[in-house]
């Protein structure tokens, strides 16, 4: 394993270098800088120039991408030019409420997905195989956002059931955060199942082929424990690495999410980053995004050997 | 089903009509310049003692904006809701009359050319810190309105000042080459005064401290601020608020449907938003001082602009009570005025300037031979701008021109416009409503010497400086003429005035908006 | 014959496939029976129906396939009528079944004895014996250290320990049948050696009944008591195997018998061939369906189906031709046995090919971190003459792919010498590669894969004329003669390659080699994946062009049968290393390396013989990998003459042993003259 | 592709047999429905300004009345008919992923295939497409749209990048499962260009999959252009577009549902018109396959 680990590193590492740069420079080729959302809307050019050198951004770009790299090296998230707080102090305060939302839309996500997902590849025929289809297909279609319009337009509107935007922590009120959660959650989360229940229903299906299925069935083995002991766990793979993949993309879908229901998470504080120009803001969020991709990619990776003795032990 | 509130009646019961704000004592005139004993700032409101009592309670708000202690001198929509609780100014302006009220000024006296100006500060008033306040802080505190990074839209006016001086250990002196009063009430108003020890820590907001009846205690950027009683505080009225926990909403939606039973106050609703609370009997809509101004202006410089009955025609073109109506739900005033319609010198015909006629529009169109002319519009991505540009667009195709609009993100549009640099034609957003005329066409960009119309003829320097030197009787015939040249020349039209419309529980009492649309909770209780 | 009543019996089965709404009858009318102790091979080429037999029996057809008639009695009961329940209890416990492939028939992710045991405990086993039992049948199956292996995953077994693990899962329960599917197909002689040794061990041992399913006649005749030969999903002939090998009473099972090369019999300039190829089961002719590809056809074979029926006079002898059946026996072949030809000399020529020390190494990881590279090829040097045939002979892994492959700069050479009609080419670069390409073709193993699959077959041709520098124009006539010369109908040309059988694609292949005018081909096993009966016809072409153009062939093969069949030399590869070479009369006769010698002897001959298996040498072991080659000599390890055997023969532990030997036969090892003891005279 | 300069009627171009492929999977019943509807909404889209003449924009006082024949998603904030707006949105989403995908399959294909040139160019790439997939997909949409405006270019270029891996890793696998083959090897020995084995052999087997997704691709940029535009970075009023529809539409949800309904069923539609082409597509590449 630490084999592995080794043998990655330099990949991950390029990766993330490559990632730093980019994440320097997309939000400073954008027009407008931070000096100006300060100095507010009102100000004059003197203003907005006196604040400018005030952040530091008169600096040439490569001194402040060094000077934000070698921060970085020793821990240093660096300090939001808009609102002056270390950077990480900004992210831990938002990160709980993402955190609900990702948790919550994992929990989801996993359950559904695999449920389906074994469900699909369980049923081969009639019309509960032509129904489990089409909803993976129409779940499949249907991303993050739409879907949470169209649970906002059922269960907010037409039925009344659920609080359509807003946010409480589930800490302070398990009541309301939940059902202020469980939209957002769902919307999210659906699509991604359905991905996974795809991916669990093809290898599912492939596995059914595999010699040593039949092998199974002719060593008498009945039919329920052939689909539990040897298709499931064999699907298990795929299911791992889907969900940790998806797991990423989840977090990616959650900035989205978090506009059309309103809740106050990192994904919101991205988006407001950009839009003020909190440069040392954005750099992070999206380093930390590209990281967590890695990470969860990794990890799944790690899973995924674990579950597989032909990969554990090479 | 929206209530005209300026202030909140503190008669108590339930179910306020018109009739009880009425007859609600008012924030009054008690103060004239170079008064005697002022009653004891914004605790002379006459608030009765005994409401105290049972109003303790944390009020519970929710707003848009999020707090920018940096920004403490520069009006900010964020700072709004928190500025007069921590901070004290010394003087306010009245929500209803514009006139100064003291608050940690006692008095204050101009001398006859009115080129001096003194002010007494209240004795006794302590920091948040425990330190005394003194005349050295309001020193400190004026010449921090100067600096340009805190972006103070009164820097240019304390600027013009030739001295500040502590004059004794409660009095500032100022001295001016033209009259100080009555813009320096605007600058009063506007920069609460700051604990010169402390100044360092507004900067990421670990130290805000203050004179204000409420102690700032935590602030999560993005999230939430919350303040605590200051039970030193130097007002005789008791201050009958726990504390104020202030929730930031970002979404409008959002913020508006945690009036449902989340929070006790929502600042600056939408009134698309609002729509949600018609007849609903636990929120009670407000509208307030310190309305937003939506300007369309153009740029004189840049043909066919350049003809100034193209652009009074524009002005004619513009259906401003169908914007109200399907953009604002019928909340807001048609207005042609950059200012406040109760500023001295004010009539009705300015006000209504510019009314919705497309005959005369055409007409002057094709006096200015500007058929079908393309004009491009930026348009700054805020809502609503966009949706009042839909609107702008339609009227124009309909007198037969031909608008392009480009929707501008938010920080690229700011850049443009402090480089007074919008295109040909643009669509702004404009606060400060509130401060005088006086100030406000120094402040507000559209109106500035360098502002993005390119409008800059000597005339408009002239009427701006009579303006700003006219003591007492001499301001309301200035700012009449300056009106009339501004509208003529129609290089900025304003389409509507909106009120920012507030709601709040019944149970919410005591909430005073003063003139330019800040918060005083002072004596605000919760006790339905 | 027949030592007890027979414990399973099929009659009549039909199965049919359904394709939508269409019903296509797969199997006709199959009968046989199997008893304890004995060995019945079901044998028949692809498409045959062999495996659909086994799997109806297990009541196990793929979900479109269902059985239309018939019974199939297993001690008394018919298991067809059986529902699931009971035919669970059936399978695993009564019956008991090996499949192809070891490498997918175990669960990955599962330990070899969770598996043994799963089996033991869905038939009743106590949960608290079943891991001394499998550990237990571990060793009863010849599995070395059974208590440490046992918690062991598939893929740490090598393909020979797999489809031991698969028999002892077998075994597990006392089945009393046996059905192994191709249970060896996929091993490599010498490994197949082992399993069907150990087969016919357990047959002995407990008395069961096997049908063994195959398409090697070599293995039935070694292994087997009585045979079915299927044919288009009919059973065509039946009888033991002495009988029917003796005396095939099918123009099929005689056609094949014949058309198969042989490791024991002289070389002939041509092997008999049947015409055509396998047909589709949805598109059987009328009549007999063998009858379009039979020399003996007449105008009944066209119409009816014949029955299969005993012949007079031939007790336990059942075939379904006509013409047998009409006369009582089949007559007698026409064709000619051709007379042997004698190994060709070509030293008066100039090589084509040289190589000389050819090192072949792979390294793998990426731009950081690399692994020690494994040395594929091992310092191999061998040479080619116009007209010539070189056979490179060795199991799967030896590295004679990558040898080959190295030669027409597919791998990295990464020491060595290649020299193509003199010059030397091992740099690859432009002017190499084009003398390369211009003098050396290849032919590639997998018929399917070698065709894209998107070009017509003028495409494919075109493309490898335009290399010639053919003119476009002159491309279509070029095209249709090259078909010609490997005999395919010129009218072809538009047609893509899914419309071809394996023969003609590979046939395809070989024109597509030649179209540029070649002096070597290289032919990497072109007939491994081809039916017997199809073998035949692309060996001859082969042979012919060879003779025709004056072409020097390289041939890599495992099946030490048809490189006999076609070579004047032999090469034997063993981990990356020539082992042994020389003429080929003189290498097969008298082999002087033990590897050689074990090769030969693990061929099964298509010669039914009741001991050929206790007479055989069996290697224990499997080869060792290449990435950690043993000391001195490579073959140590698994020798019958070395140390593994004789303690005191260190120097094979310590010394590497040199090619040498005095005459054109060269052999690398320390005891070159016990090798040829080590060989079983064949019967005769 | 190798085109006779003497017309031999019965020879074949490459791509004639491809193209037939993809006739004969669109051909199919899901294919035909699939097409049939993608058609009607295009017609749809571009016959709305004709038939409703300056009705996308034709404002009135009446706002938000409730759906009727007159206007069956009923009326928006302005007076504007929902249905009419709705119909002419698919305009901008429709040909925004008609430029944009084909841009990206055809550029992430060559980066994909690159590697066959240059094994650290493809190597590059990869990781390029592993940052793209890392990269918090609204975050680097809103950079762009800020960096080039909002509106109609920077949406395309928002989906080329975003669809770009997708294209990349598939060419890639193909490369990478098609190098091996053994009909690629057959044309290296025989000395075929590595330019004309792509072209020939690697590029058509890759295809089948590509022109899958290029088919899903279309569904996630419609998909892309709605979520910048819900965030209001995207389409730019008063041209409406789904996403801004649902911008404006998600704010007015307790007055008039439809305004939020309407671009959601028209999204839906679309969705299901490309899915209904790419399972058509894929079928018919699984079948290939199969072969």
């Amino acid at each position: 394993m630490l084999a592995f680990l080794a043998r990655r590193l330099p990949s991950v590492a390029f990766m993330l270098l490559a990632t730093s740069i980019i994440a320097f420079l997309l939000p400073r080729l954008a027009g407008g800088d931070p000096a100006q959302t300060i100095a507010g809307a009102d100000a004059t050019v003197d203003q907005v120039e006196a604040i400018r050198q005030q952040l530091g951004l008169d600096q040439p770009l490569p001194a402040q991408y060094l000077d934000w790299l070698f921060g970085l090296l020793r821990g240093d998230l660096g300090t939001s030019l808009i609102t002056n707080r270390p950077v990480g102090q900004l992210i831990l305060a938002r990160l709980g409420s993402t955190l609900e939302l990702a948790l919550t839309a994992s929990v989801l996500m996993i359950a559904f997905g695999i449920g389906l997902g074994i469900l699909a590849g369980s049923v081969r025929k009639g019309a509960g195989r032509f129904g489990l289809d089409s909803a993976i297909s129409v779940l499949l279609a249907t991303p993050p956002h739409v879907t949470g319009l169209i649970l906002i337009l059922v269960f907010g509107i037409t039925f009344n059931m659920l609080p359509i935007s807003g946010e409480v922590s589930i800490l302070r009120d398990p009541v309301t955060g939940f059902s202020l959660l469980l939209m957002p959650a769902l919307a999210l989360a659906l699509p991604q199942a359905a991905m996974i229940a795809r991916l669990i229903q093809a290898r599912m299906m492939q596995i059914r082929q595999e010699e040593f299925v039949d092998f199974a069935r002719a060593k008498g083995v009945p039919r329920s424990q052939i689909v539990l002991s040897h298709i499931l766990r064999n699907s298990m793979g795929t299911a791992v690495v889907a969900t940790g993949i998806r797991i990423g993309e989840l977090l990616a879908g959650a900035v989205v999410i978090e506009a059309i229901f309103a809740r106050n998470g990192l994904g919101l504080m991205a988006v407001d980053a950009v839009t003020s120009r909190d440069y040392q803001v954005v750099q992070i969020v999206v380093l930390g995004a590209v990281v967590i991709a890695v990470l969860t990619h990794l990890f799944s990776e790690i899973l995924l050997a674990a579950l597989d003795p032909r990969i554990r032990l090479e | 089903m929206i209530k005209k509130l300026y202030q909140m009646s503190y008669l108590g019961g339930n179910g306020m009509g018109d009739a009880a704000v009425s007859g609600s004592p008012k924030i009054s005139r008690r103060h004239v310049l170079g008064g005697t004993a002022a009653l004891a700032g914004l605790a002379t409101f006459g608030m009765p003692v005994a409401f105290a009592q049972g109003g303790g309670g944390t009020l519970r708000l929710a707003q848009g904006a999020d707090a920018q202690p940096k920004n403490i001198l520069a009006g900010r929509a964020g700072n709004n809701s928190w500025r007069h609780q921590v901070f004290d100014a010394l003087t306010v302006l009245d929500g209803e009359t514009g006139e100064p009220v003291p608050v940690l000024a006692t008095d204050w006296e101009s001398s006859e050319d009115g080129l001096t100006f003194k002010i007494r500060i209240r004795e006794g008033v302590t920091f948040h810190s425990g330190r005394p306040l003194t005349a050295d802080d309001v020193v400190f505190t004026l010449e921090q309105v100067k600096v340009p990074e805190n972006a103070s839209q009164m820097a240019p006016l304390v600027r013009a000042y030739t001295s500040i001086t502590a004059s004794a250990p409660n009095e500032v002196t100022i001295t001016s080459e033209t009259p100080v009063a009555p813009r320096i009430f605007d600058v009063l108003q506007l920069a609460v005064i700051l604990d010169k020890d402390t100044f360092a820590g507004l900067a990421d907001g670990s130290q805000v401290v203050g004179t204000g009846p409420f102690k700032w205690v935590e602030w999560i950027p993005g999230a939430s601020l919350r303040l605590e009683r200051n039970e030193a505080y130097w007002s005789e009225t008791p201050v009958a608020l726990d504390g104020v926990e202030i929730s930031i909403i970002t979404d409008s939606t959002a913020m508006a449907n945690a009036m449902r039973g989340r929070v006790d106050l929502v600042l600056a609703m939408t009134p698309r938003d609002a729509i949600m609370f018609r007849g609903n009997p636990n929120v009670e809509l407000i509208e307030a001082p310190g309305a937003q101004i939506f300007p369309l202006g153009l740029n004189v410089t840049a043909a066919p602009l350049d003809s100034k009955e193209l652009r009074q025609a524009i002005g004619f073109a513009i259906d401003r009570q169908r914007i109200i109506d399907q953009v604002f739900n019928g909340v807001g005033t048609p207005s042609c005025l950059w200012w406040r319609s109760n500023e001295p010198g004010t009539t009705e015909e300015m006000v209504n300037h510019y009314h919705y006629d497309p005959e005369k529009a055409r007409e002057l169109i094709a006096r200015a031979g500007a058929e079908g002319a393309e004009i491009n519009i930026s348009v700054i991505g805020l809502a609503p701008v966009p949706a009042i540009y839909e609107i702008v667009q339609n009227n124009l195709r309909e007198v037969g021109l031909n608008p392009v609009g480009t929707v501008l993100e938010t920080a690229a549009f700011d850049q443009g416009q402090t480089a007074g640099d919008l295109g040909q034609a643009f669509q702004q957003i404009h606060g400060l409503q509130g401060f005088s005329a006086a100030t406000l066409v120094d402040a507000l960009p559209a109106l500035r010497d360098t502002n993005p119309s390119k409008f800059a003829p000597e005339r408009y320097r002239q009427l701006k400086d009579a303006l700003q030197s006219a003591q007492g009787e001499a301001y309301a015939p200035a700012l009449a003429e300056l009106g009339e040249f501004m509208l003529d020349e129609a290089f900025s039209h304003i389409l509507l005035q909106t009120p920012p419309l507030h709601a709040k529980t019944p149970q919410l009492q005591g909430v005073v908006w003063d003139n330019v649309g800040f918060l005083h909770l002072d004596a605000a209780s919760l006790n339905g | 014959m027949r030592s007890s009543t027979p414990l399973i019996e099929v009659q009549n089965l039909r199965t049919a496939f359904a394709f939508g709404s269409r019903t296509v009858p797969a199997l006709h009318d199959v009968s046989f029976e199997a008893s304890p102790g004995r060995v019945l091979g079901i044998v028949g080429e692809s498409g045959s129906g062999k495996s659909l037999t086994a799997r109806a029996i297990m009541r196990m057809l793929p979900e479109n396939a269902s059985v239309e008639a018939g019974e199939a009695r297993f001690d008394g009961r018919n298991l067809l009528e059986l529902d699931e329940n009971a035919m669970r209890a059936i399978r695993g416990a009564e019956i008991a079944m090996v499949f192809q492939d070891p490498q997918t028939a175990l669960n990955p992710v599962k330990t070899v004895g969770w598996q043994i045991e799963e089996a033991l405990i869905v038939h009743g086993a106590a949960k608290a014996g079943a891991r001394s039992r499998a550990i237990e049948l571990l060793s009863m199956v010849g599995i070395p250290e059974p208590e440490r292996r046992i918690d062991e995953f598939p893929h740490q077994f090598s393909g020979g320990m797999r489809q031991r693990v698969v028999i002892a899962i077998a075994i597990a329960n006392s089945a009393r049948l046996i059905i192994a599917d191709e249970p060896t197909t996929a091993l490599d002689v010498t490994i197949q050696a082992q399993v069907l040794r150990l087969l016919v061990d357990l047959k002995q041992r407990l008395g069961i009944a096997v049908i063994l399913i195959t398409h090697d006649m070599g293995v039935v005749a070694e292994i087997c008591d009585d045979i079915v030969v299927m044919y288009a999903g009919r059973v065509v002939e039946r009888g033991t195997v002495e009988a029917v090998f003796a005396d095939p009473q099918h123009p099929y099972t005689r056609d094949l018998l014949h058309s198969m090369p042989r490791i024991d019999s002289e070389r002939r300039a041509e092997l008999p061939t049947i015409p055509g190829a396998t047909p589709d089961l949805s598109r059987l002719p009328p009549g007999c369906p063998f009858h379009p590809r039979c020399s003996l056809a007449e105008d009944v074979c066209r119409t009816s189906v014949p029955p299969l029926a005993a012949l007079p006079g031939r007790p336990g002898r059942l075939t379904a031709c006509h013409v047998a059946q009409r006369l009582g026996a089949l007559p007698p072949r026409t064709a000619a046995i051709e007379a042997p030809v004698a190994d060709r000399q070509f030293h008066d020529q100039a090589p084509i090919l040289v190589v000389e020390d050819l090192v072949v190494e792979f390294s793998r990881g990426g731009l950081f971190g690399r692994t020690p590279p494994v040395r594929a090829v091992d310092h191999v040097s061998l040479d080619l003459r116009p007209g010539e045939t070189l056979g490179l002979v060795g199991e799967s892994g030896c590295g004679k792919t990558s040898l080959s492959r190295a030669l027409v700069g597919l791998n990295p050479i990464s020491a060595g010498k290649v020299e193509v009609d003199g010059m030397d080419v091992t740099g690859f670069d432009a002017a190499q590669s084009a003398k390369v390409r211009e003098q050396v073709q290849y032919v590639f193993q997998d018929p399917y894969a070698s065709l894209n699959p998107r070009l017509t077959i003028r495409q494919i041709l075109s493309e490898a004329l335009e290399q010639r520098g053919v003119a476009r124009g002159a491309r279509e006539a070029e095209a249709a003669r090259l078909l010609d010369m490997v005999g395919l109908d010129p009218s072809y040309l538009e047609r893509y390659p899914k419309a071809f059988s394996g023969g003609q694609r590979q046939r395809i292949g070989i024109a597509r080699a030649l179209a540029v005018e070649p002096r070597l081909l290289i032919c990497d096993e072109p007939v491994s994946a081809l039916d017997v009966s199809i073998q035949a016809q692309v060996i001859n072409i082969l042979a012919e062009l060879r003779d025709r153009l004056g072409l020097g062939i390289l041939f890599i093969a495992h099946d030490l049968s048809v490189v006999r069949h076609l070579s004047d030399r032999v090469a034997v590869m063993y981990l990356g290393r020539i082992v042994e070479t020389g003429p080929a009369a003189e290498v097969y006769a008298r082999p002087r390396h033990p590897y050689t010698a074990v090769l030969l002897s693990s061929t099964p001959r298509p010669v039914p013989d009741a001991d050929a298996m206790s007479r055989k040498i069996v290697l224990g072991g499997d080869m060792p990998s290449p990435r950690n080659p043993p000391s001195g000599c490579r073959f140590r390890t698994r020798c019958p003459i070395g140390p593994l055997y004789h303690p005191d023969r260190q120097i094979c532990v310590s010394d590497e042993p040199a090619l040498s030997g005095a005459g054109a036969q060269k052999a690398a090892c320390h005891f070159p003259d016990e090798a040829a003891g080590l060989v079983p005279s064949s019967s005769p | 592709m190798t085109m006779s300069q003497t017309p031999v009627p019965a020879r074949r171009p490459v791509l004639n047999e491809g193209v037939a492929r993809y006739l004969r999977a669109l051909a199919q019943p899901q294919g035909l429905v699939g097409c049939g509807l993608l058609l009607l909404l295009i017609a749809a889209a571009l016959l709305a300004p004709v038939v409703f003449p300056g009705g996308v924009d034709q404002q009135s006082r009446d706002s938000f009345l409730p759906p009727s024949p007159a206007h069956p998603f009923g009326t928006d904030e302005l007076g504007r008919d929902i249905f009419v707006r709705c119909i002419y949105a698919l305009q901008v989403s429709v040909s925004l992923v008609i430029v944009s995908v084909p841009i990206a399959a055809v550029a992430g294909t060559l980066m994909g295939l690159s590697g066959a040139v240059s094994r650290l160019l493809g190597e590059g790439f990869q990781r390029l497409f592993d940052i793209i997939l890392g990269f918090p997909s609204l975050v680097l949409g809103i950079c762009i749209v800020i960096i080039i405006g909002p509106g109609w270019l920077s949406l395309v270029v928002t989906i080329v990048i975003f669809s770009l891996p997708q294209f990349g890793r598939l060419a890639r696998g193909a490369l990478l499962s098609e190098e091996g083959r053994e009909y690629v090897l057959a044309a290296r020995v025989l000395g075929v260009s590595k330019g004309k084995i792509m072209l020939r052999h690697i590029l058509p087997n890759a295809l089948d999959p590509i022109f899958v997704q290029v088919s899903l691709s279309m569904i996630a940029g419609i998909f892309i252009e709605a979520a910048l535009s819900i965030v209001g970075l995207g389409i730019q009023p008063p041209t409406p577009s789904l996403g801004t529809l649902l911008n404006v539409g998600i704010r007015y949800v307790y007055v008039q549902p439809m305004y939020t309904a309407g671009p959601i069923i028209m999204l839906l539609l679309l969705a299901l018109a490309f899915n209904l082409i790419a399972d058509a597509l894929n079928a018919q590449a699984l079948k290939t396959r199969g072969e």
